[in-house]
């Protein structure tokens, strides 16, 4: 199989799905003429042209909103966020109206649209644009929120996103773009709503996605087994709403040990509602409590390494997973 | 006569009926419905063992606007998209009474299952894209209706109204400019009816002239008389016809009056017993019913069997909705989403 | 003590703090000439005059903003929103400015400003207007979140969040703004960041705060006492950030048995982020899986039955708490 | 020459000097040492080991408006808030080369003390309100701290800047018509670099004249010429003085040319080099050093010791902010409030 970057796959995704479906067409900042701010778009242009490639001024309410009135008239819109951070000024149109209309048209309208873009901490991008979006919007009934962690999943899920009906959130990341995986040639899609069982193992169940799971989980997870001999079950979500439960239950009924590792906060935050989703089902088979490593209480500071020691970690995860097996 | 004075200040835009008189009963006869299911709702609101809940907006003293625009209305390829007050429209689009009123009592045959209320009528059917209930939040989507009109080249227009309130919206104006670098085939009309619930236009705009809100996007800004069918009609028939053909957004301020407070529990202390009974003057039914008068076109025997007519309607509307079903328990657990998951695709 | 309703304990905090303090001013929707759309702000206008009680047009951004800007200055504005539902138009305002401008001036920079308007589900008011914002501003850091369920901890509250030096988002909900309670005449204040133990108890912790406290869960536990004879402790929070764990997790150590409610979602709501918060804590000291009472997971239906039976409600709870007591 | 071409170009404003040139040196001064520390910057960003991270973007070319601005501006009572483009008005505002520097480099000494970084420079002993990241999100609290400036009756005026890209967002009109309402002391002014990222202002604005888009508010809107100081001053005056006085809120479009790219990633193939060699004979720099040596005040060795002295402070700055500390790991959990809680008050 050929080995692809995560970017690579987006665009592939996207392609594959525009030649099969002329509904489908990619609107945001600077995904045309400039190819991409994460040239995610490269080429893209110059493939389909400016009818289904299309730059917008600076207007996230406006041109978000313009995706799902296109969307309740059928058409397949791809949002391009430059971050997810850049939401905050347009929350509305993706809470209120993306997630309500088929809802509150008693089901007449659907709104089949993906919204697309980095989530989460960068590169020292400070405070207001390391937003972890990924609680505030797994928490509205009417929203599919989707967040791959490798190159495959990331071509897989997109494409089961533009096909979905319903509103979909993609969660990206800057930081794991230029990541490389292998990615088959040939046409296929992943299913939306199924957590992944990434290594099965008999000791303790690891939960995690997208950028944590690259960054953090995996090769902490990696090193657990390796030099400690944990036998971990590793599984990547994959979806955040709907939630696997089933597949994270059924886990932890086994190993009876549990950590989560999201970069988002605690309070309020993925892990802890995970955890808590978790919490009433697998009560009577806890070993130790659930641990969620997440990030600290804190607006992101800029500084390189207050960032670093901000975050979630390698050694995060491999301490909190070390707790619940007592080792 | 009072309003026939009103009538005899506008300018005459035709003298000689056009057709036999149907067209125009027809849109008449509209007008008088929507009143009179607006005020039968009221009742149905205030009187005791409250049949309707939640916020409630009545389009009393707007009708022309909503007459005009369904009147143009390309049933094939427009779209319309509205706020909250967006009984007169739906029933204007051709969504029978009884839907309305059982969407207002909550029943399981209401036009949005009883899922969206006063504020949230849908027709798919009637390309009837919706009341939104969060001011400004739908003027984006009108936009992206009038994008999919010229992604699919179709020729379609998008009817996308608003009230005087929603112009300060940060979504009016950046959907204004991509509308016209997008060149979207979109009306925006702006429902001026002088007030946001409480506050007079000259409170909430910096700028009195309504229209020059419009001013800065490159597109044609312009009044047009929302009281007076005809006028509203020929108003906007001009961007409609650049619309459809490539020509781009108009926006546009249709003057009017709202009869009613702004909901159901506004004691309308901001208005004086003048202005109002100046306001009644312009009646948009008045005004067409003497104008239709004057050339021959309406008796007042056919003006009292219409009004028989519609009441007869809505009556029979609430009777239906009243007998209508309640929505079962398990139904709200529906429409959430479109598709089942774990989603294979 | 005179009986005031909580609408006229709002008003008497904002009255007191505008006169003890020039600083202090009012802005919103309707605030002014109208008496405020729920009249909380009823004669204010007369009483301090347009300089200091402010209409605006319906420009949530840009006066929340302005509310902003001026704290920088080093006024101390107090906005009301007619609903927090509207506030998802301006996010951004609050959660990057208000939230971060302290943290990201290094410390130079203050923010006094109190948020304040009806949160939760009302009656009818369909998808768009009945959003439960608490876990979306719980969630940040940088913001105190604050929701009293009686006049007297409004007006106690209140106050206190006037004078506080960070953003503060008060909660409140149209439903009890009628709601009578003793509240005295003399100046006092009550601190923010502690939860209040109503009804000191030996089996069961009950935690909740605002309308859900109010109308579910204060009902629920008179009778549970009463008809049932389960000695409940009650627990009012108050203050949902920063969130007085201690006060919680030294109550369940002692009764072994918790039910929140709230009527936030479940998943990434409320009631499931401060369980998240406790299980570790209380892992070995818990006789039962902390119950959590939340709203169905569904965009909040029209339909009057529809919507009552999508909220908590006082069986819910009281089934929940014989749930945990195993009754 | 070519800048003489130009400068020969320009309205004459004042062909004698006014003072001994002290301030006019000033003012050239600072520009340099403004275009100094950011192409100092630029190095320190790329070269191996690079000691800042993050987005970064350069006020190169810019220079005469906040260098203007500063010289209009009441250091006791008015107020600066800008974008995320922010060195150059924080430098002219009076902070120092070091801090700026540190903060670039995140250290303890930064002026957001390492937590803000290149768009959040913050002074607020030089009432530099600081710099914000998020397009447009800083042009309501400039409305608020205008807001102040009436409620207290200081006289004092907010300069609020912000780029052509940044008009787009529903803040900037929500803002402008609070503003105008209010009557807030308030210069709103666009930084017109023609390009937002990579996006053409003609691809950006339906209107292709920006001052239009601040038509509809009721409130003066003009261009001024952004890369010829003198002329800027000059534009700015009346706006200002009717701020002071009472008279509320302008916009004025400040035209100008960014000559880095938008950030440092940016490999500028949206640009000619034609058009960026025509750009910089409107360097503004080079526009006032000319204008200066016409009136007199400046000699080409005057002009070689202020490039020397700014040298040398951007290489003294970038040297103690590498010897200054690192914040402390622990500091990171300071400043994310302002008060201890439970707080009793
Ligand atoms: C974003 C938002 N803010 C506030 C409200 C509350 N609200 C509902 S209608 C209304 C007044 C709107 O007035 P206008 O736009 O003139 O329309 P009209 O009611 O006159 O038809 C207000 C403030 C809301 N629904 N959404
Ligand atoms: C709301 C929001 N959307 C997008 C961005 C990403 N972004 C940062 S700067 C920029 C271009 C802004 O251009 P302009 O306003 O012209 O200012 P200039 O960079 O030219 O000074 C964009 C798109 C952002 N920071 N905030
Ligand atoms: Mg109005
Ligand atoms: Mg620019």
């Amino acid at each position: 199989m050929p080995e692809i970057q995560f970017r690579q796959a987006l665009r592939a995704a996207m392609t594959e799905e525009m030649e099969r479906d002329d509904s489908v067409f990619l609107m945001g900042e600077e995904v045309a003429q400039y190819n991409g701010a994460y040239k995610v778009s490269e080429g893209m242009l110059k493939r389909f042209g400016p009818r289904r490639v299309i730059d917008t001024p600076i207007s996230e309410a406006g041109f978000s909103g313009l995706g799902v009135g296109a969307a309740m008239a059928g058409l397949r819109p791809i949002i391009e966020f430059m971050s997810w951070s850049f939401t905050l000024v347009c929350l509305d149109q993706l809470v209120n109206n993306a997630a309500n209309i088929h809802y509150m048209s008693g089901g007449q309208i659907k709104c089949p649209i993906v919204f697309r873009g980095g989530n989460g901490i960068a590169h020292q991008l400070a405070a207001t644009h390391s937003h972890r979006v990924e609680s505030i919007y797994a928490r509205i009934p009417g929203l599919v929120v989707v967040c791959p962690s490798t190159p495959y999943d990331a071509k897989g899920l997109l494409k089961t996103s533009i096909r979905s009906d319903d509103p979909v959130i993609f969660l990206e990341s800057e930081i794991i773009l230029s990541d490389r995986g292998e990615v088959p040639d040939e046409e296929f899609t992943l299913p939306i709503g199924k957590a992944h069982v990434e290594r099965p193992g008999a000791e303790v169940t690891v939960i995690s996605y997208g950028k944590s799971m690259a960054r953090f989980t995996r090769p902490a997870v990696a090193r657990l087994v390796e030099e400690d001999g944990i036998d971990v079950e590793l599984i990547d979500l994959r979806t955040l709403r709907p939630l696997d439960t089933l597949t994270l239950i059924e886990s932890i009924r086994k190993t009876n040990r549990c950590v989560i590792v999201s970069e988002d906060y605690g309070y309020c935050g993925m892990g802890d509602a995970i955890q808590a989703r978790l919490h009433k089902e697998v009560f009577d088979d806890l070993d130790a409590p659930i641990e969620v490593v997440h990030s600290d209480e804190i607006p992101i500071p800029f500084n390189h390494h207050l960032e670093e020691a901000t975050m979630p970690s390698v050694e995060r995860v491999i301490q909190a997973v070390k707790e619940v097996t007592y080792r | 006569m009072a309003v026939a004075d009103e009538v005899a200040k506008r300018p005459s835009i035709r003298k000689t009926p056009r057709s036999d008189g149907s067209v125009e009963l027809g849109y008449l006869r509209m007008m008088m419905l929507i009143r009179r299911f607006e005020e039968r709702t009221y009742r149905e609101y205030t009187k005791p063992g409250q049949k309707i809940g939640g916020f409630c907006h009545l389009y009393s003293g707007q009708e022309a606007i909503a007459v005009g625009i369904a009147a143009r209305f390309d049933k094939k390829r427009d779209y319309l998209i509205n706020g909250y007050r967006c009984h007169g429209h739906s029933l204007a689009l051709g969504m029978s009474p009884r839907a309305a009123m059982a969407e207002l009592f909550g029943k399981a045959t209401g036009c949005s299952k009883g899922k969206g209320g006063s504020m949230h009528f849908f027709s798919a059917e009637n390309r009837n894209m919706g009341g939104h209930g969060i001011v400004g939040g739908h003027i984006p989507l009108a936009l992206g209706l009038a994008f999919s009109q010229t992604y699919r080249e179709t020729g379609g227009v998008t009817y996308c109204l608003f009230g005087d309130g929603a112009i300060n919206q940060g979504t009016f104006s950046e959907t204004l400019n991509l509308a016209s670098l997008y060149k979207a085939p979109c009306l925006f009309i702006v429902e001026n009816n002088g007030v946001a619930m409480g506050t007079q236009v000259e409170r909430s705009s910096a700028e009195k002239d309504l229209a020059l809100r419009g001013s800065g996007f490159n597109m044609p800004h312009f009044h047009v008389d929302g009281n007076d069918l005809d006028q509203f009609m020929e108003g906007i028939a001009d961007a409609i016809k650049r619309a459809r053909t490539g020509g781009g957004p108009s926006f546009i301020v249709a003057n009017t009056y709202r009869f009613r407070g702004h909901s159901m529990s506004d004691a309308m202390k901001y208005r004086t017993r003048e202005e109002m009974e100046q306001a009644k003057l312009r009646d948009p039914i008045s005004l067409y019913e003497v104008s239709l008068r004057d050339i021959g076109l309406l008796t007042d025997q056919q003006a009292e069997a219409l009004e028989e007519e519609v009441s007869a309607e809505v009556e029979q509307a609430i009777q239906q909705a009243d007998a209508d079903p309640q929505p079962t328990m398990e139904s709200r657990f529906e429409d959430a989403l479109a598709e089942t998951y774990p989603l294979e695709k």
